[in-house]
């Protein structure tokens, strides 16, 4: 096999020797590349050319076949990268099947169905920038029908640990779908939970809202959310959904204050995370401001529909490089 | 100086050819042996995948420079109307898969500046630069 | 700079060919690992080598320069394996921190403390093989401070899927703090909240106990997990508390029976997963035995310094090859 | 056959002296000029480690031979009473930290077999071989 490939590797060094045509070098390199799949190692290239050449010129100066010798030695250190590449990438492999392992579990937690109600439209894409989502969309009706119930959360930081932490602010959702659903009591106890069980780096915002659907009046709170905006059809105008509440997990006891708005034919609310409002090279008021342009442009779609044009948009807009995962969640009357 | 060799890339031996252009354009601009290796094989890679996985396409090299900042280079375009690449940052990523796009992390490190457009059903156009700094 | 690294190479290289000596390869072998810091790719290094030739012989054969320059090309598929190598040892350290990250929040969700009691000697031990944890140890005493209950909980899988898991089961017994403290019906209640929750890849084997305080009764449970051992100080026999329960997540309804044995002074209660009864080259059974001897042989240190006991003595067995994760839980009267 | 050559590691030049030894006697088993080279680096390694971390320390060389798989080979034994690894699974790891131990998943790489016994305050003992086919 090693006599097999010194004739090879000869005949294709004497050729380019002899002619010194791209289509030598191009065979050489292509065999090489065969040997490599084949884990041989540069410093065995080296031996094998050091090999080749003292057939090819039988009086080759001693010195020569010295120096080679040299080139062989200090290949070695390649050869060493070479085999801890190979061993890396083993690594890398299994990595990624853990990886999927663990995004095919957090999707079947984060999985949230859109509850299909007459009376509204609502949409929502949630994308994660890497395989793991640090963002999560929640939403239900509760058993009376009565009210539909939201969160849009944001998980500072990104990859594994957000997604262990988001797990558990899922967990907390759910346990409160079964309670009191009044967004500032939400809010508060959300707070407590991450406040106690989560690692002090680690900082959750969130946007929560309460339909109520027979009045069509949105109850929300924000703990350190980014602002929803809302379109007021009447007048064609996009106002801010602010509110000024911490982050959770940052105190134990805080108190977030509720607001409403009431939607009328044609309105719609719009909250997102910043990964959707953060735009490469573009300021936060600005890209707000496309964001409306988006929407406005678009408000005779569906909410899903929406939601899909703000994303392809954006991307676009940022050459396919986001930079964080994107949640976007729009209710339309 | 803005001349354009622009290389049909039909068979295996086009790759052959557009790396050799490659090669002499490179030697002529001053890179040293090693380079002219490294944007030969570039090229080569760029080539070899229109030849797989578009079947048809053009291979364009030149001569580029920025008087300003005192650089000389090269420039290869590679076009193709395949099927495209429908997620560009897989193809990047430090593992791309197999198949479309194979190469195409080893053509960025062999080279300084890449830039690719695509879309699905309508072909691929890549775009890589590589520099020389002048005495 | 270049003409700086000639220099310094072509002495390293002539030196060899005058002297051929050990030290000539040892330098210039350390030479080359200082260029592999500074970036340089293996065909830089053969162009040095070729220049530093060129000069060395002022009249090298043209063909042998030919040979060099087929050597330069060829090299840059290696060079290429060096490139991508660097660039995934920077991925693989951003992700070392990620996961440090992930541990430190794992590590916070399923910090458990052992409380102090009077009567009763508790030992906990729980160490993952990698750095994210897929056992669980839980433990609380309920606020009249008349009983403590336990879990002893194994997620099957290993690595991040297995935290995030473990992080749901971690939940689901928080939320059970409060309620009924039936073993039978908090395993009940696990199986529905995982078999609802975690994809259908996911099972959960738990051992979960309750100790009556006042009467040193313990009544156990077990959901597909690892028997346990119960020591009998009065005739120092063994027992296994074995329990035929269903892993969690497999079904939806399931029943789990349960048992209670009375704890005598000196008696004592190992609850392990089966990183710890699963020895390298040894059969579960007589895993099983090794156990109890070095349980018995260190049977008058605390409960804790017994669970110690137990890990180093079986790292030592497996020459510190564990394969998984392993937790031990000591209840001693 | 069973002369075991020793060399007390104390300053840098006894790391060139083991090299020396382990290339000649891999010479003398039939081992090409490759495998003399990455045996010597090996050693090397392991020779450094003791240096370095050890401050003292000795290696042995010894040809082996296995009659039933007809193989040759030789064995290398770094002995330390230095500081000793206390996680000995992180220095077998791919990417072990800078430090005592760095260089041995390397050393584990060149060779084929390798066996490592350690105790903190205590020392530590690496084995390593590597087998030849005979022809
Ligand atoms: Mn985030
Ligand atoms: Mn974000
Ligand atoms: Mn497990
Ligand atoms: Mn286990």
């Amino acid at each position: 096999m090693v006599q097999q490939l010194l004739i090879q590797y000869k005949q294709i060094l004497s050729d380019y020797i002899a002619n010194r045509q791209e289509q030598n070098l191009y065979v050489g390199q292509n065999y090489v590349r065969q040997l490599m799949k084949k884990n041989v190692a540069p410093e065995d290239v080296i031996n094998i050319h050091k090999k080749a050449i003292e057939e090819i010129y039988d009086d080759l100066p001693e010195k020569l076949s010295y120096a080679y010798e040299f080139l062989i030695e200090v290949m070695v250190q390649f050869g060493l990268k070479f085999r801890e590449h190979q061993s890396l990438l083993i690594k890398q492999e299994e990595l990624r099947i853990e990886m999927d392992i663990a995004t095919r579990i957090q999707n079947h937690l984060l999985k949230t169905t859109v509850p299909q109600i007459e009376s509204l439209d609502i949409g929502m894409l949630s994308i994660p920038l890497r395989q793991m989502n640090g963002d999560c969309v929640y939403c239900f009706l509760y058993d009376k029908k009565d009210y539909l119930s939201f969160a849009v959360t944001d998980v500072v930081g990104k990859g594994v640990p957000a997604a262990l932490c988001m797990s558990m602010v899922k967990n907390g959702l759910e346990t409160l779908e079964y309670a009191n659903n009044n967004p500032s009591h939400v809010l508060e106890v959300l707070n407590r939970i991450i406040e106690k069980s989560v690692d002090d780096s680690m900082f959750v915002s969130s946007f929560y809202g309460r339909y109520d659907l027979a009045n069509d009046v949105l109850t929300y709170g924000s703990a350190g959310h980014e602002p929803g905006l809302y379109f007021r059809a009447s007048d064609e105008s996009f106002h801010d959904l602010e509110s000024k509440g911490l982050l959770l997990g940052v105190l134990p006891e805080v108190k977030y204050p509720q607001f409403d708005i009431q939607l009328k034919e044609n309105d719609f609310v719009v909250i997102m995370t910043d990964g959707v409002t953060e735009i490469r090279d573009i300021e936060v008021n600005e890209s707000r401001n496309i964001i409306k342009e988006i929407t406005y442009l678009h408000r005779h779609l569906s909410a899903q529909e929406i939601c899909e044009k703000v994303y392809s948009e954006l991307q676009k807009l940022q050459d396919y490089a986001m930079k964080d995962d994107f949640t976007i969640f729009i209710l339309k009357k | 100086m803005t001349e354009i060799i622009t290389i049909d890339i039909k068979t295996e031996w086009d790759i052959i050819t557009a790396r050799q252009f490659a090669r002499k354009i490179a030697k002529s601009i001053g890179f040293d042996v090693v380079d002219q290796a490294r944007i030969a094989t570039a090229i080569g890679e760029l080539a070899k995948n229109i030849f797989l996985y578009a079947e048809i396409g053009q291979i364009e090299i030149e001569k580029i420079d920025n008087e300003d900042l005192n650089l000389k280079g090269i420039c290869i375009i590679a076009k193709d109307s395949g099927p495209g690449i429908a997620d560009i940052k897989s193809v990047l990523g430090e593992n791309s898969p197999e198949g479309i796009g194979a190469g195409i992390p080893g053509v960025k490190r062999l080279m300084d500046n890449m830039d690719i457009t695509s879309e699905v059903g309508r072909g691929t156009k890549i775009r890589v630069e590589k520099w020389l700094r002048m005495g």
